[in-house]
């Protein structure tokens, strides 16, 4: 194996620490001892809420035909699975509510924004252009959301994101925006703490790439860090080769490293990072948190921590079962996420609201709980309730950790 | 007086026959004038051609004086040391058996090449680092031994950006159609309509210089160059691929220009035309002048003979 | 207002570019093993560009594809050879090495099929009607889009799931710099291949061919040699080091099996090609080299997302003052 | 106006296409603008023509698409001054539409440390001098090379401009700049006539500025300059000697193909209301390119349709558009095999002037010569 000794001796703790079963269910395992550089356990997934609101409601939903609510985000561009991930949740979500509903048929458009902002701006206008769509959940990443959010404000258009987390999105006088997550305001920090308390890393490499998402989280993590932070470099989107900033890294030496960004470059900059035996941990956020960044580092994703402000789904029994056979995957990341916020849409639509305005007033207004959380959200469209957990990759599978913040 | 007069007074139409390279060819209503009205629209030709024609003009005095160019390519020595002077209003020919550095003493003149010592003088004023286009605004207009002509551009046009190097309309002239746009236009079709007659090729001015026999081409190539308003007209080769017959008519041609008020020089391989239009030649062998004077005088020269000698007048093919 | 500007400039000048010098020195040689290592990719490729631009005097402009492809031929090779994406293959280090070289002749095929198909499909036609050289170019840019783009159908938008035969692993320090296996295996089979294809062109008498069509098409052609043919090896050759370079490429960055993954590659070895003399076969070689080091200390210096900045402005300074390169212009000349 | 005009005594069959032309030429000016007119007409009446089988819905908003396929054709016309005309190939003409949009971005929205409350024409008359000055900046050095050279050398400085956007944090790389301020003007009930979704007043914009750029454009193709331009693409050392300062009208077709660009650039931006790095990379550029060469480099009309099906097939044919790259790049090298002259070839005619003095001189209408293929204008190679 390609890793050095530290890295190798977390894994191997960590890996004693976990009874693993490739998809746990149920979810009431024994904590068990943690490795080498903490002592934390591998936190329970939480369960599903006994009153959790589901899409289907009570089967008594009513609205008018033609009615529809659309997914905007990536589904074939950069990144493409983290943006499926949630598509497919959204979709359950309103298989589940059509199934139930028989007097409330509800479409679903779905809008390929490639995850890049320039685009999303042009698609936006297409959705918004569109006058049966009441709501929309999106857009996931934080890049586009920034482009397109003043659109969907002069539309009157109600969006929530299942995972954008740029802190300054629900700062721009929106009145549209709910998030529905945690944002880098509560990540960054928590993802700072870990590193600094749980993982005892005294110096600290952050890396962002040119996304708002990587420059905005990176910005929360350094603040958090403090004088911790020995290096800072930035990659480009697109970037594969990472001599150089492996070579800075190298040579600060640091503890662990930050990488704040999505996992299509973070795969082949983990992978460089550890060809020449760099001694050091790996953490990344959410955008890195999807399979395919542990497929495509070959190895060096072994013992990757993971941040995330979502929730490990594996407790939710039924939603993991049906989400398993829609789409022939297990529940990734945010996948619970978007179909809360589907929920949340569709709920509205069963109370007959039939106006954009409606809508956005009843989302406003909502408080209830979800799978993941208690919806309810501030006058800036934040929510309250807020969990952030950790994740490491464990024999090349996203295994939860523990809960951070 | 155009070369024109003594073609057929058939129509030509704009059928591409490469074969019929027959200069000439009046056309359309040229054709149908009396000899009176005829020879009224060739004053009027002639007039537009060379605007300076009746001006007394100084035989004798220097246009352009070459003195001491070398050029030299890496170790090779195109041209040692030249010096020779063309006086106004003669036609000079240039000639020497080839590789002798005729063309390389047209490219010397016209700023393709730079001297590598020496200088070329224009009245009196050394060329210096001009650049190619300015030379040609100061005076110096010239063909090309492969013709050169903007193939896309009508025959007309070909001509017109000839006369264009006289205008100073610039883009800002252009983008507004300001009166001096308008004038210049009007000018420089009129001129370039009244060169194509005088090397009589004014029915095919609409056609597409690639599209035009061959013969045509030769004679566009010296109305573009007309066109520029040249002091001293510089003609490579200008019968290269002529028939006798052609050959004959070009000669004419050429002493009209003369007699408009133009100075030429003029290289060709072919002896006889050479001789029998030029007033003065100068002759050059391996990049040396080996003779200076007239025709009947340098013919007899015997370092002429040694060079030429086993050299057919008309090698050329 | 625009009162702004001086203090965005200013404020712009301190922050958006800085001259690190000490890290250029502190780095020189990580940065020369790596540049090496990189480097000898785009010579590789870049001798594509020569061959057929000593020839041709034409801009393949689509050969960055004809690398591409071989990236995708050595990746399924490894498909088929049962190697999964994800983990690091653990097969006995002979099965590796009989398995690389297979995915070698693989990809060096597939990037020879399609310069061949390139030249017989795209450049031929255009040369027996005498087409002008913009229309070649624009010729080359269109198939290179094309090709990309039906790999991009064909596959999707996203690189292909990683696959790696050998692990990274330090094997000795030069400087003070560990130098991994796969840096000493590329380097040292990308020159080898150099050398065979230069010796190819100076000692047989095919590559004399070579020689005489760039040197001279007319004079070559009376001599008796076949223009055709020779314009015809000049492709495959490019074609098959553009295959090696493809494999050594995806060795040392696995993830870069994806569409476009040849189209800055390929600028930046055009622009070896030129560093070195287009048209001079040992000019690639050592561009190539160039390029890669100086890349890499051009980030060191500047900021690592200023690396491709670097080299596009090497290439613009190189074409507007050298455009002959260091070792010059023409093939026939490149024997020393 | 008879056959036996241009083919005298031939029975070779004439052209659908020369026709077309020998038709329009034959008709008086009175005519021609009897036909002009209501064209333009029909032109600004599009968005209302939105029915089937010119609609692009419901895929594509069918008044944007309108205005992204009129954005295209002007950055088309624009490229045309520069390849057709001039006959320089520029591979990084997308770097001066992107110096157009920046220059709006920076100017117009509140992300931007320039932003204040600018008049929109101002911005339109700041973007296109900025990118007139980048177009000295750039072609002044380029210019000296010629053919392949060129084309490298333009791209590469395409790409540095992109790549510039990127490292420079004042022009915000990746994240862009948002919400950028629109034309003004309201419509009788108070709502703002440019909008994001809203593409007709965009469209019509974009339509006068096409005109506009038309008329200029051509009256610099009959003029000295658009001569010289030819002149250059098709023998530049022989424009030279004949007295073509070819070197000053180089760059001049960079200028006024950068201004161009640059205009389209701003019209981009201020639609989509946000800029950023990604739309302007060689792809695009190459996509632009392929407008201008299948229409017919060096034809207006032919260089506007090649945008039309460029721009437009896409939005119309979903299925079309995932493949779009793919078949204009196929495009490209068939027609170059089969047709190098592009769908409409470019069509000399003598000058207005010049057709007066022909007439009169041979006693009947000129034969319009047609089919250019793209010239060579890359003899030599070096600077």
């Amino acid at each position: 194996m390609s890793k050095n000794g530290r890295l190798r001796i977390l894994a191997v703790a960590a890996t004693a620490s976990l009874t693993l079963a490739g998809c746990a269910q149920g979810g009431n395992e024994e904590p068990a001892e943690g490795g080498a550089a903490t002592n934390d356990s591998a936190a329970a997934a939480p369960d599903a809420p006994t009153d959790a609101v589901l899409p289907a409601g009570d089967g008594t939903g009513e609205c008018e035909d033609g009615v529809s609510i659309a997914y905007i985000g990536t589904i074939a561009g950069q990144n493409a699975a983290l943006g499926v991930a949630i598509l497919n949740g959204v979709r359950l979500a309103v298989e589940e509510h059509n199934e139930a509903n028989a007097g409330c048929q509800v479409t679903l458009k779905e809008f390929d924004t490639e995850g890049s902002p320039d685009r999303a701006s042009g698609v936006v206008t297409q959705a918004i252009n569109d006058d049966s769509i009441l709501g929309v959940v999106g857009l996931p990443f934080s890049g586009e959301s920034d482009a397109a959010g003043q659109s969907f404000h002069e539309a009157g258009l109600v969006t929530i994101s299942p995972s954008a987390t740029d802190p300054a999105l629900s700062q721009n006088g929106w009145d549209t925006f709910f998030r529905g997550l945690g944002n880098d305001a509560q990540q960054g920090p928590a993802a700072a703490t870990f590193i600094g308390e749980d993982l005892g890393a005294e110096s600290v490499c952050v890396v962002n790439d040119d996304s708002s998402y990587g420059i905005g989280l990176a910005r929360e993590v350094r603040e958090a860090l403090g004088d911790a932070v020995v290096c800072t470099e930035e990659v480009k989107t697109n970037q594969r080769e990472f001599s150089a900033v492996v070579g800075t890294i190298e040579a600060s030496g640091p503890d662990a490293v930050f990488y704040a960004g999505y996992y299509t470059e973070a795969a082949p900059f983990a992978q460089q990072l550890f060809a020449r035996g760099l001694q050091t941990t790996l953490v990344a956020p959410d955008g890195v948190r999807d399979d395919q960044f542990v497929q495509n580092a070959v190895g060096a994703a072994e013992g990757v921590y993971l941040t995330c402000p979502c929730v490990p789904a594996d407790g939710f029994g039924d939603f993991f079962d049906a989400f398993t056979e829609l789409a022939g995957t297990e529940p990734s990341t945010y996948s619970a996420e978007g179909y809360d916020a589907t929920t949340v849409l569709l709920r509205a639509l069963d109370e007959g609201l039939s106006t954009r305005e409606e809508v956005l007033e009843y989302v406003r207004d909502y408080d209830a709980p979800g799978l993941t959380k208690h919806f309810k959200w501030d006058e800036d469209g934040e929510l309250t309730d807020t969990p952030v957990w950790v994740y490491q990759v464990e024999d090349g599978e996203i295994v939860r950790d523990r809960e951070i913040g | 007086m155009t070369t024109t007069s003594g073609s057929t007074p058939e129509m030509r139409h704009h059928l591409d026959d490469p074969g019929t390279d027959q200069p000439g060819g009046l056309v359309g209503e040229v054709a149908r004038m009396s000899a009176e009205e005829r020879a009224e629209h060739e004053a009027e030709v002639a007039d537009v051609v060379a605007p300076d024609r009746d001006i007394e003009v100084e035989v004798g005095e220097t246009l352009l004086e070459m003195r001491d160019v070398t050029l030299s390519f890496g170790g090779l020595v195109a041209l040692d040391s030249v010096s020779f002077s063309i006086r106004r209003g003669e036609i000079l020919g240039l000639i020497g058996p080839n590789g002798a550095g005729k063309t390389t003493c047209f490219n010397a003149m016209t700023g393709v090449y730079r001297p590598s010592s020496g200088d070329v003088l224009l009245e009196g004023r050394p060329l210096g680092r001009l650049k190619k286009s300015q030379i040609t605004r100061r005076g110096i207009a010239r063909t090309f031994q492969n013709i050169r002509l903007f193939g896309e551009m009508t025959a007309l046009e070909n001509v017109v950006v000839g006369t264009d190097a006289r205008h100073r309309t610039g883009v800002l002239g252009a983008l507004l159609r300001l009166p001096r746009h308008h004038r210049e236009e009007r000018e420089g079709v009129e001129r370039a309509m009244a060169l194509l007659e005088f090397v009589g090729i004014a029915d095919r001015a609409a056609d597409k210089a690639k599209n035009l026999p061959y013969g045509y081409q030769r004679r566009l190539e010296i109305a573009r160059a007309l066109a520029t308003e040249p002091k001293l007209l510089c003609l490579d080769e200008p019968a290269a691929g002529f028939n006798p017959a052609e050959k004959e008519e070009l000669m004419g041609l050429i002493r009209e220009i003369r007699d408009d008020g133009y100075t030429v020089l003029l290289i060709d391989h072919d002896m006889k035309l050479v001789m029998g239009v030029t007033d003065r030649l100068v002759v050059l062998e391996f990049g040396k002048k080996i003779a200076d004077g007239r025709p009947a005088e340098v013919r007899e020269d015997p370092s002429v003979i040694a060079a030429y000698l086993g050299v057919p007048d008309d090698d050329v093919a | 207002m625009i009162g702004n500007l001086p203090t965005v400039l200013a404020q712009g000048g301190v922050d958006w570019i800085s001259f690190d010098i000490g890290r250029l020195v502190d780095q020189f040689w990580y940065n020369t093993v790596n540049g090496l290592a990189y480097g000898s990719i785009y010579s590789l490729v870049a001798v594509g560009y020569t061959l057929v631009y000593g020839v041709l005097k034409l801009i393949n402009f689509a050969h960055s594809e004809v690398f591409i492809v071989g990236a995708f031929g050595a990746y399924f090779t490894f498909q088929f050879l049962g190697y999964e994406s994800g983990g690091i293959a653990q097969a006995p280090l002979v099965e590796t090495i009989v398995n690389l070289i297979l995915a070698l002749a693989v990809a060096m095929i597939c990037s020879g099929l399609v310069a061949l198909t390139l030249e017989r499909v795209a450049y031929r036609p255009l040369r027996r009607k005498k087409a002008p050289r913009l229309v070649f170019l624009i010729t080359a840019v269109g198939a290179s889009f094309a090709i990309q783009q039906a790999i991009m159908l064909w596959r999707n938008p996203n690189p292909e799931l990683a696959i790696q035969l050998i692990a990274p692993r330090p094997l000795f320090e030069v400087f003070g710099v560990s130098v991994t296996n796969i840096q000493l295996t590329v380097f040292l089979a990308a020159l080898v291949l150099l050398l065979i294809a230069d010796s190819f062109i100076n000692r047989t008498r095919l590559g004399r061919g070579i020689r005489a069509v760039a040197q001279d098409p007319d004079t070559a052609t009376l001599m008796g040699v076949n223009k055709e043919r020779v314009i015809m090896l000049t492709f495959i050759i490019g074609g098959l080091l553009a295959g090696a370079a493809a494999l050594f490429y995806i060795m040392q960055i696995p993830q870069g099996v994806v569409y476009n993954g040849g189209f800055l590659l390929g600028i930046k070895a055009f622009t070896a090609a030129v560093l070195g003399g287009i048209g001079n076969l040992r000019g690639a070689l050592l561009g190539g080299f160039l390029l890669g080091v100086f890349e890499n200390y051009g980030q060191s210096l500047l900021g690592g997302q200023w690396r491709d900045v670097v080299a596009f402005v090497v290439l613009i300074v190189i074409l507007m003052f050298r455009p002959t390169g260091i070792l010059g212009e023409s093939l026939g000349k490149a024997r020393v | 106006m008879s056959a036996h005009h241009f083919r005298s005594g031939t029975a070779t069959k004439v052209p659908f296409g020369q026709r077309i032309r020998d038709w329009w030429n034959g008709l008086s000016r009175f005519h021609q603008w009897a036909i002009i007119i209501p064209v333009v007409v029909l032109v600004y009446l599009m968005p209302f023509l939105n029915f089937f089988p010119i609609t692009t819905e419901p895929g594509t908003d069918f008044e944007l698409a309108l205005f992204n396929t009129a954005r295209i054709v002007l950055i088309a016309i624009g490229l045309n001054v520069v390849v057709g005309q001039a006959g320089l190939l520029d591979l990084g003409y997308v770097g001066f539409f992107a110096i157009g949009a920046y220059v709006a971005a920076l100017m117009t929205s509140r992300d931007s440390a320039l932003y204040a409350e600018y008049p929109w024409l101002l911005v339109v008359v700041v973007g296109i001098a900025v990118t007139m000055v980048s177009g000295v900046i750039i072609g002044t050095p380029t210019l000296r090379l010629r053919g392949d050279y060129l084309a490298i050398v333009t791209l590469g400085f395409g790409e540095i401009v992109r790549l510039l956007a990127d490292n420079i944090p004042a022009l915000r790389g990746n994240v862009g700049f948002r919400n950028l301020e629109r034309p003004p003007g309201e419509w009788s009930d108070g709502t703002r006539i440019f909008t994001q979704g809203d593409g007709i007043p965009w469209y019509w914009l974009t339509v006068t500025a096409i005109i506009a750029v038309l008329i200029l454009v051509g009256n610099l193709e009959r003029s000295r300059v658009g001569r010289a331009w030819v002149a250059i693409r098709e023998d530049e050392d022989a424009a030279e000697i004949m007295g073509v300062p070819t070197f000053r009208f180089k760059v001049w077709a960079f200028v006024i193909g950068a201004a161009i660009g640059g205009l389209s650039g701003v019209l981009y931006a201020g639609q989509l209301g946000f800029v950023n790095n990604a739309r302007f990379d060689v792809v695009t550029s190459v996509l632009f390119l392929a407008a201008v060469i299948l229409g017919g480099s060096g034809n207006k009309v032919g260089v506007i349709l090649g945008a039309i099906v460029i721009a437009y097939t896409p939005e119309r044919f979903q299925v079309v558009s995932e493949y779009r790259y793919l078949i204009f790049g196929l495009a490209l090298i068939v027609l170059m095999i089969f047709r190098p002259q592009g769908l409409l070839g470019a069509r000399q005619r003598l000058l207005a002037r010049g057709r007066q003095a022909y007439k009169r001189l041979v006693g009947k209408p000129e034969p319009v010569s047609t089919e250019s293929p793209m010239k060579d204008s890359g003899k030599g190679t070096g600077a």
